[in-house]
């Protein structure tokens, strides 16, 4: 009994994965919300979409998702490629602008 | 037949009052001559129908009406009545009318607004007549209102004085007083009988019907309507008004405050007679009999001819209630006529030496002296006998000396109350009544003596003074004769012989007999019993009163200012009128004032507050005060919106601009969606 | 599979023409430098795709593999959003803001259209990796878009806070999609709705899911408490692009959230419409959902009142209506789609009216300021009685549209018995009046000064201000066939 | 449809005339200020004509009130009809207009009140083409609301005023008219609100079954929602005497209240009033209060008698308080224009007492009571507005003496006075007696001390005369003319129904007899 | 203990580990890298998922392109060493009590749910379904996300570039 627990343990299954997975979450969502650099933050993104990757990869190894799991995965990376590119880009823009890409120094607008 | 005539009786003053309102003033003499000639027609058929009336239909009672309004199953019938009660009172008011009509042409002739003096009162004897030919409680109500604003607009015809203007106004919101008490009155009736008709009533209480079904209500009822009367005939605690209303020019007194108006109040009474409980009565008999006693005891201080008149007035009328309380009920309306004549002429005579003093102060450009103050005239017999000799009538009769018109009425008013008191032991009420026939001779003869008698106050001035003209003196004339007793009973000491005591019968209660007054043959035998000794005394107390009058003004004996300073407080007070003015203008006048204020800041502060609420507190608050200030100025002022706008502004301080800041929001806000609702 | 695809081609024609016109305009905007020639090829692309609409006609059919449907439901918003598009174009076109970027003018139709093909995908996915892909393709266009005036700092500061604050968004969404895919074991929404069915997931799993997919909907439809990012972002964009998101990219999220909701969640043995979300176990779905909608009232209007800026001022106020539009989402009856629907037909013109005054004011007289605003009436009589119109719709207050859309939704919440919900969105009504109405006031009851002299507006102006006036007052007035287009357009694929 | 021009019925021409004028203003030029005042001018005249003719042709046995039958000059065709689609249900909404004794004076009050609006707006200088076609849109909307039959329809027009009166307080009006007229529009906003929910929860209970197809449609129409009959299984409003239907008759009441305005909500009134140039004070006293009474009786009384009854004594006793409080208020002021507003508030009051009697006499009086109390505000407000027009100021304390300098006004203002103060042989009195008779009938001690309000008015009346038209005149005030040819033109029709009604009101209360009976009647028989 | 386990347990916590340098660290460069191997161990995990191209995917995409891009973005935000290397922080607190909820609450969610585990040894060659897959079902999508691309692109050109003549430079609000 105690070595199938040991064992189960032991053995990766969709758990260890989903776990990492959400470990990873919530080192994402610590770097988006208190990194002042908007670099950081896009990085922390970079995080939250790998999580939710290895979560689709996790289920098409595991459950009936199957290879759907992987294509998803797959239109996941483009978009954060896509994303990433866009939000650079921006950030670019904003440091001609602002002189800083600290988050917290961006806010002309508010109230 | 006569109700056409009653009804032309009543409108030709109203069509008087619109042609002299309209076009008053581009009519030859500024249509004075319509204004009279008019009341001169009606008093002519007013006579008749008297005539005719008492002589060949004296127990008939002629009615017509007309549906007013309708509505739902309810209609409203307006219409009139003639009884002997109306046409003795048509009389009256016609008369006088037309006297004081024919008194104002010389009185009133340089006056700016003579036309519109006319046309005023064209108006209120119009109203006045509405009032005495009513059939019905509706009908009186109305009436009883315009007499009052006819009344407030002559009292108030020199409005350039603030006096006259405060006069009128007082008139007019005492009266409201009185009137609110009748109107009540009146609803509680409608609501239990669904009419307003006299008749109507009085069938239904016969019938055994009460108002809400209590005898209490009944009593009630008639209390309230008695408030009315209390209003217009000036009885304590409403007396205050009547007084004051001598500003207005003084035939106005003579007709409105002596002789008609304020003897509505009378007539009210007496009309609703019938229905008035035992309680009621009594009521009615102890505040006519206050109202006596009190302005008795202001009029013996006072130095103001008019004012002197006006409480006598006072007295007067308390004596015409006190006797319908007691149930002496044709006494006391016998009084209201006998009054009306020789108070109508103590008033006249006033104002013709007032038109003397104020002609001869004019003359001699003198502005300060005051024409109606009595220490300033004297000796005035000589300068103008007619004057004089038809006052000296007046006040006779008012004092209650056998072979005068007062005294019929007077004996039969005391032998009344004497009775009454035998009959229930409320003995009070004979002895104020006896009492007040004491001081009434005592000031009148104190007025008397002070204006026509002794030594002229100024004797330059008093060379110069001189007798009216005649269309002043002729009413004078008339009046002094209808002060005699044969007018009205050719038994000098006994009245009911006349022909005035038969026809005019106290009618029958209708209330149930639980609350019934004395019935009519009980009290009848009472009085018999004690008219003797009633008689006498009177006589006795009057020329007492006479006495000491010409002890102290004529010949000196007594010493007025020593017997003031005995008297102590008792003369302050009767000098300062009892200080009613000064208690009812702290008290209620002040009141409601203070109410006023109160509910006004309430509603601006508090009421308009509530909503506006928060504005001063956000102002206070606001980190931004500049914004809140701005925009309370720019109207965003309202509470709500304050507060609104105070928690948008906290909200908007949630949106710091630092979007990692938004971040955290968001997740915690998904967290405590998912915490608050799992 | 060929046939499948060649099947579905047929159904998708408007895409087609669109994506073509986005090619086209790329290609036109190298050999042209005439500055209105995409907008042009723009708006002839949309007529085009409107035809395209109008001669597919109606259909109830999935195509793709199940990816998107084409229905009358997605058809409604289709036209709501081609309307929407072709009004933004005219807007641009005239717009002196974007005049001073003609260089990038191509690259700003184009990102448009990219914006609209997002969510013409986006009122037809069935499936949560289309839904996704759709959802981004719309957001990416509307990142560079708001930061299209690149000049002006509001406009990049904008952009950036709309890229940072819709990635994390958009991720942990996409982490809420994920698990909901793991739990149901396929992305397809009809499969889900089977799964669910048959009871997969636990509740918790599930609600975190749904949670977390609420955080993506709530930011595109600028929901409390997911709406920080709409203030800023629609004070800093172009004012053409406020428009635009206030309009069209929140008609198509809140598309997609109905058809996700209703189409995954609903019992369909209780039938549709039946006002409960019977696969939802755990949390009341509902009353989260009210909850939402009546803090979006509250904190829209309530913040709208302080605000000086009329574009945040629109801001604040679009986030209330989303309110108002979610609280119809959340009372799940038929009758609350409906009116949801109807909602948007009005929306769209009033709105879009106030922001195309917004944009006249703020080109001729370069006014943004609220306070600014004074004596605007008397300058400018016509636009300022349309401004006006559309202020007075917004509010609610009739014969304008906006009443009518007001009433639709109150009577589908009263007629489900929400009451508490309904007091709550006609107490934020009666707030909404007092920041509407002071931009009126400020407008006409202060006069001008002597120097300012009246401004003629071109012709331009006035017709597009009539287009979008007409139906203000028209749906004020007369509403029936709104009202049965609508109805029967509210006809899902499997519902 | 007794009576059409071009196919319309007159109650359309009733309403929609204004409309008309308001196009033709439209396309007049700005700079002819004339021709857009005759254009107003003609277009209440006309309006005034066809009241006439409603007045001469109007059938005085029908009753009205639940009755489509007994409406006259009915006109009902389909307006918004949504068949059978799906969710939704079938959508009726009707273009209902009818009149009945309710209704008829308030359309003849309206017309008069419009038309006399016009003539003092005369001298208005400022963009006159916006104030007039502002105005001719007010005047649509309060007329539509008194011939309005369908809810919707009701609504719309009653929500229709806002705007206008908004600017027209807003633009046109005193130092303070912005604060005064966001106020206005705030008060009268809350209670369409919450009109509105009622009103869609009064449509989601009631259905009534089609004669024609045998459904059962969901309607707007006031009359069917009278119907207990009609009240579907399970709704909100269903049943007798629920929680619900309090809320709703509350909600509805306080709709109303605001608008009458009875304390606590009448706050907006005196504000409203002091800022609002003279005409506007003239419509918005003389119409647009009597909304309110006219919205109790129309909607919350019959669709809600058995709330009616449950809350009766509630709402004479805000009467009360209306009619006392307004009256010392109205003494407080010294502020002429205020004055008037807190009478009004009082006289209001009276209404609110009379018809809360719930029978005939105090019904009639209360209706009567809203007809004089329109057409005695109307001559006070005209009379403050001569007055600022010369002097402005409206402050009690700086007038003096006018009788002397002006004696035809005084003439006219003091009879509106005296009106106002409840004389005999005036307007006022018949009214006040009979809501006062009805409802010491139901209410003995509230009416008893309600009556004192009346000692309370003579006072301030009584001090407001003397302060302005008697006594001395001051030098300032020497050289005021008396009034023009024009302005005795507006106040001569008023003055002469002030005084014919004060003598004879049987033709006024002819119109409203049975109809009130009727009303009555159905609301003390829970609507059986 | 089978090799797979070790594995998985070696590249979580090289993944993990990585992340978290990433996150804590105060130098933007160091987090660069830091997440570049964080994503080489996300990679190395799918393998172990048998998802071999999608782990080419990764290291293709995610460390040849979108770290590359990222490194760029470092470095031409920061000229120079200073101090804006060091890249600070900002809502310490909530930012870990969220986190950590966050990591609790998925945790405790995805150890008590009971997944359908279908367990798909069979699944070894990934490539050609795959492809088949983006041809058949997937082939919207497919399409879709090029044109997101492009469109990514496009924006990214308009937003990073300079506008080209100066008079619209000048045109500042």
């Amino acid at each position: 009994m105690n070595l199938q627990i040991l064992l189960s343990i032991a053995e990766p299954g969709l758990n260890h994965f989903l776990i990492v997975s959400a470990l990873l979450f919530s080192l994402g969502v610590m770097a988006v919300l208190s990194k002042r650099n908007v670099i950081m933050v896009l990085m922390g993104v970079e995080l939250i979409l790998n999580s939710a990757n290895i979560n689709l990869i996790a289920f098409s190894r595991f459950t009936a998702l199957s290879l759907e799991g992987q294509m998803m995965g797959l239109f996941v990376v483009i978009l954060a490629a896509a994303e990433a590119a866009v939000a650079l880009a921006i950030v670019l823009n904003i440091y001609n602008r602002f002189n800083t890409i600290n988050l917290d120094k961006i806010s002309t607008m508010k109230g | 037949m006569f109700t056409q005539a009653s009804l032309f009786i009543l409108l030709l003053p109203l069509l008087g009052f619109l042609i002299l309102i309209l076009f008053g003033k581009r009519l030859p003499r500024q249509g004075d001559w319509l204004g009279t000639g008019f009341l001169g027609i009606t008093l002519l058929l007013s006579l008749w129908l008297l005539i005719v009336k008492i002589s060949s239909h004296s127990t008939e009672v002629f009615s017509s009406g007309f549906t007013w309004a309708l509505i739902g199953d309810y209609s409203f019938t307006l219409g009139i009545m003639i009884d002997n009660l109306t046409v003795v009172m048509l009389v009256v008011v016609t008369l006088v009318s037309t006297l004081v009509h024919l008194f104002s042409i010389a009185y009133m002739k340089d006056d700016v607004r003579y036309s519109r003096y006319y046309a005023y009162l064209g108006l209120f004897s119009f109203s006045m007549l509405g009032i005495v030919l009513t059939s019905n409680l509706l009908l009186m109500y109305i009436f009883w209102e315009l007499v009052g604003i006819s009344s407030y607009l002559l009292i108030g015809h020199w409005y350039e004085k603030k006096s006259a203007s405060d006069a009128a106004n007082k008139a007019f919101i005492v009266n409201r007083i009185g009137d609110f008490g009748m109107f009540i009155g009146i609803m509680i009736l409608f609501a239990s009988f669904a009419t307003f008709s006299f008749e109507g009533i009085f069938g239904a209480l016969e019938a055994g019907e009460l108002p809400f079904g209590s005898t209490g209500w009944l009593t009630a009822a008639g209390i309230l309507i008695f408030c009315g009367a209390v209003g217009k005939s000036a009885q304590f605690p409403l007396h205050v008004w009547l007084p004051d209303a001598m500003e207005g020019p003084t035939p106005v007194s003579a007709l409105i405050h002596a002789a008609t108006m304020v003897a509505a109040g009378v007539y009210l009474v007496a009309r609703v007679f019938p229905m008035l409980t035992a309680d009621a009565l009594l009521l009615i008999a102890y505040i006519g009999a206050i109202t006596a006693l009190i302005a008795a005891t202001i009029a013996i201080t006072q130095n103001d001819i008019k004012k002197v008149l006006a409480y006598s007035t006072v007295s007067q009328l308390g004596y015409m209630i006190m006797a319908l309380g007691v149930g002496a009920w044709t006494a006391g309306f016998m009084h209201l006529v006998t009054h009306a004549a020789f108070k109508a002429g103590l008033f006249l005579g006033a104002g013709s030496v007032i038109y003397a003093m104020h002609t001869m102060l004019h003359k001699r450009h003198d502005h300060t002296t005051d024409a109606q103050d009595i220490r300033n005239m004297g000796g005035l017999r000589s300068k103008m006998p007619y004057t004089y000799v038809t006052f000296l009538i007046f006040t006779l009769a008012i004092s209650g000396i056998p072979l005068t018109s007062g005294f019929l009425s007077k004996d039969e008013i005391l032998a009344g109350t004497l009775a009454f008191s035998t009959l229930n032991g409320h003995w009070i009420l004979p002895m104020i009544a006896f009492l007040v026939a004491g001081l009434t001779a005592f000031y009148m003869f104190r007025l008397l003596i002070l204006t026509f008698h002794g030594k002229p106050a100024d004797e330059t001035g008093h060379q110069q003074i001189e007798e009216s003209p005649f269309v002043m003196t002729l009413p004078l004339m008339i009046l002094a004769a209808l002060s005699l007793f044969f007018f009205y009973s050719f038994n000098p000491i006994g009245a009911s012989s006349g022909w005035f005591w038969q026809a005019l019968e106290r009618p029958l209660s209708v209330v149930p007999e639980i609350v019934q007054p004395a019935a009519y043959p009980i009290f009848y035998q009472a009085v018999s019993s004690v008219h003797t000794l009633a008689m006498v005394l009177s006589v006795v107390i009057a020329l007492t009163g006479i006495a000491i009058a010409v002890l102290m003004y004529h010949r000196k004996k007594l010493d007025p200012a020593a017997a003031a300073q005995k008297a102590g407080f008792l003369y302050t007070g009767s000098l300062n009128k009892w200080y009613f003015d000064e208690f009812y203008s702290k008290v209620f006048v002040g009141g409601v004032m203070a109410i006023t204020r109160i509910l006004r800041w309430f509603d601006e502060k508090v009421v308009d507050g509530i909503v506006n609420a928060t504005a001063p507190i956000a102002r206070g608050i606001s980190r931004g005060s500049g914004w809140v200030d701005h925009n309370i100025v720019d109207g965003l002022v309202n509470a709500t919106a304050a507060g609104a706008s105070q928690a948008g502004g906290l909200l908007s301080r949630i949106q710091s601009g630092k979007v990692q800041t938004y971040l955290v929001y968001i997740l915690f806000g998904m967290l405590l969606l998912g915490i608050f609702f799992i | 599979m060929v046939e499948q695809a060649l099947f579905s081609l047929g159904y998708f024609l408007p895409e087609i023409i669109l994506v073509v016109t986005l090619c086209v305009i790329i290609a036109a905007d190298l050999f042209t430098t005439r500055r209105d020639v995409p907008g042009y090829l723009l708006l002839t692309g949309l007529v085009t795709a409107a035809a395209a609409l109008v001669w597919q006609g109606v259909s109830n059919e999935a195509i793709f593999f199940n990816m998107i449907a084409v229905d009358p439901f997605a058809l409604f918003f289709k036209i709501l959003l081609l309307v929407t598009t072709g009004f933004v174009v005219l807007f641009s076109l005239q717009s002196a803001e974007l005049k001073a970027y003609k260089s990038r003018s191509g690259e700003y139709y184009m990102l448009l259209t990219g914006m609209l093909l997002g969510m013409f995908l986006m009122v037809g996915s069935t499936h949560l990796l289309m839904m996704f892909l759709a959802l981004e393709l719309t957001s990416i266009s509307s990142y560079v878009l708001a930061g299209f005036t690149k000049n002006n700092l509001k406009s990049s500061e904008a952009s950036v806070k709309y890229i940072i604050y819709g990635a994390v968004s958009s991720g942990i969404m996409l982490y809420g999609i994920t698990l909901l895919i793991g739990a149901a074991g396929t992305a397809d929404i009809f499969l889900i709705n089977e799964a669910l069915q048959a009871g997969a997931g636990t509740p918790l799993l599930l609600n975190i899911a749904i949670l977390m997919i609420l955080v993506g909907f709530g930011f595109k439809i600028a929901v409390v408490p997911f709406h920080f990012w709409a203030p800023d972002v629609y004070e800093g964009a172009p004012v053409t692009i406020t428009a635009y998101l206030s309009v069209a990219s929140k008609m198509a999220a809140f598309v997609l959230l109905i058809r996700f909701f209703t189409l995954s969640f609903t019992d369909p043995g209780a039938g549709f419409g039946s006002g409960t979300w019977e696969l939802l176990p755990g949390i009341n779905w509902n009353l989260l959902g009210g909850g939402m909608a009546a803090m979006a009232m509250i904190v829209g209007n309530l913040t709208a009142l302080r605000q000086d800026n009329i574009k945040r001022m629109l801001a604040y106020s679009s986030i209330a209506h989303a309110g108002y539009l979610l609280m119809g989402v959340v009372i799940l009856t038929g009758q609350g789609l409906v009116s949801v629907l109807i909602y948007f037909v009005i929306y769209l013109f009033m709105n879009l009216g106030a922001f195309y005054v917004v944009m006249l004011f703020s080109d001729k007289f370069g006014v943004l300021s609220i306070e600014n605003y004074k004596g605007l009436g008397h300058r400018a009589p016509f636009e300022g009685m349309a401004m006006t119109l559309f202020l007075v719709s917004l509010t609610g207050i009739p014969p304008t549209g906006g009443f009518v859309a007001k009433l639709y939704i109150f009577g589908a919440a009263i007629s489900a018995g929400w009451i508490w919900l309904v007091v709550i969105a006609g107490v934020t009504t009666i707030i909404s009046l007092f920041y509407y109405v002071r931009v009126v006031r400020n407008m006409f009851l202060f006069t001008p000064e002597e120097s300012a002299d009246k401004v003629i507006f071109g012709m331009g102006s006035k017709i597009i201000l009539l287009l979008l006036i007409i139906p203000v007052l028209l749906l004020g007035i007369y509403f029936s066939p709104l009202i049965e287009w609508a109805a029967t357009s509210l006809n899902m694929l499997g519902m | 449809m007794e009576f059409e021009i071009f196919g319309f019925g007159i109650l359309t021409w009733i309403v929609f005339i204004p409309i008309l004028g308001l196009i033709v203003l439209l396309l007049l030029p700005d700079k002819n200020s004339n021709a857009i005042r005759w254009t107003a001018a003609i277009a209440t005249g006309i309006q005034l004509i066809l009241a006439g003719i409603i007045f001469a042709l109007f059938d005085r046995t029908k009753t009205g009130i639940n009755d489509a039958e007994s409406f006259q000059f009915v006109e009902q065709f389909s307006w918004i009809t949504v068949d059978a689609v799906p969710w939704v249900g079938r959508i009726e909404i009707n273009y209902f207009l009818g009149l009945d004794g309710l209704s008829v004076l308030m359309v003849i009050l309206t017309s008069l009140i419009g038309f006399i609006g016009v003539i003092s707006s005369w001298n208005i200088e400022k963009m006159v083409k916006g104030y007039f076609a502002l105005y001719l849109l007010l005047v649509t909307g309060m007329m539509g609301v008194f011939v309005a039959l369908d809810f919707f329809l009701f609504f719309i027009f009653w929500e229709v005023m806002l705007l206008p009166m908004y600017f027209l307080i807003g633009i046109w009006g005193g130092p303070r008219r912005e604060y005064a007229a966001i106020k206005f529009f705030l008060y009268t906003f809350v209670g369409g609100i919450l009109m509105l929910l009622t009103m869609l929860a009064l449509y989601f209970s009631v259905a009534y079954t089609d004669p024609a197809t045998g459904q059962s449609v969901h309607t707007f129409n006031i009359l069917h929602m009278m119907n207990p009959a009609n009240y579907v299984e399970g709704g909100l409003l269903s049943g007798v005497d629920t929680t619900w239907r309090y809320v709703a008759w509350m909600a509805l009441f306080i709709n109303f209240a605001i608008k009458i305005p009875l304390f606590p909500f009448h706050t907006w009134l005196p504000d409203a009033h002091v800022e609002a140039p003279t005409p506007i004070s003239v419509i918005l006293a003389g119409v647009l209060l009597k909304l309110g009474t006219y919205g109790l009786l129309r909607i919350n009384f019959p669709i809600f008698p058995d709330a009616t009854v449950y809350f009766i004594y509630f709402m004479a006793a805000l009467g009360m308080i209306s009619i006392i409080y307004g009256a010392f208020c109205a003494m407080a002021q010294d502020d002429f224009k205020k004055l008037i507003a807190y009478s009004s508030i009082s006289h209001m009051g009276i209404v609110v007492l009379g018809i809360a009697a719930l029978n005939t006499q105090g019904m009639v009086g209360g209706v009567l009571q809203m007809f004089n109390h329109g057409i005695i505000t109307a001559v006070l407000f005209l009379a403050v507005g001569v007055l600022y027009d010369r002097t402005h100021t409206r402050g009690l304390y700086d007038f003096g003496g006018i009788a002397n300098q002006m004696p035809k006004y005084t003439g006219i203002a003091m009879i509106g006075m005296f009106a106002a103060l409840g004389l005999p042989g005036l307007n006022g009195f018949v009214s006040e007696l009979f809501s006062f008779l009805g409802a010491f009938e139901a209410y003995r001690w509230i009416t008893i001390v309600s009556v004192t309000g009346i000692i309370i008015t003579a006072a301030y009346i009584l001090w407001t005369v003397q302060r302005v038209f008697l006594g001395k005149t001051p030098d300032k005030l020497s050289t005021l003319e008396d009034l023009t040819p024009r302005e005795i033109l507006s106040f001569l029709p008023l003055i002469i129904l002030i005084i014919l009604l004060g003598i004879y009101p049987g033709p006024a209360i002819e119109l409203m007899n049975s109809s009130l009976s009727h009303l009555v009647e159905f609301v003390n028989t829970g609507g059986r | 203990m089978e090799l797979t386990t070790i594995l998985f347990y070696l590249f979580s916590a090289v993944t993990l580990g990585a992340a978290a340098v990433m996150v804590f660290s105060r130098n933007i460069v160091h987090s660069a890298f830091a997440l570049m191997f964080s994503l080489i161990g996300v990679a190395a995990l799918y393998v172990l998922l048998h998802a071999d191209f999608m782990a080419a995917t990764q290291l293709l995409v995610y460390v040849g392109g979108i770290l590359v891009l990222i490194l760029f973005g470092v470095m031409l935000t920061n000229q120079g060493h200073n101090t804006g290397f060091r890249a600070g922080s900002v809502n310490l607190l909530p930012a870990t009590l969220l986190s950590v909820t966050a990591a609790a609450v998925l945790i405790y969610a995805f150890v008590t749910a009971d997944w359908a585990i279908t367990d798909a040894e069979g699944l070894t060659e990934t490539v050609h379904p795959l492809g088949m897959m983006l041809m058949g079902d997937y082939l919207l999508p497919f399409i879709s996300a090029g044109v997101l691309l492009l469109i990514a692109i496009i924006g990214a050109i308009l937003i990073s570039t300079k506008l080209s003549d100066r008079s619209e430079n000048s045109s500042e609000i």
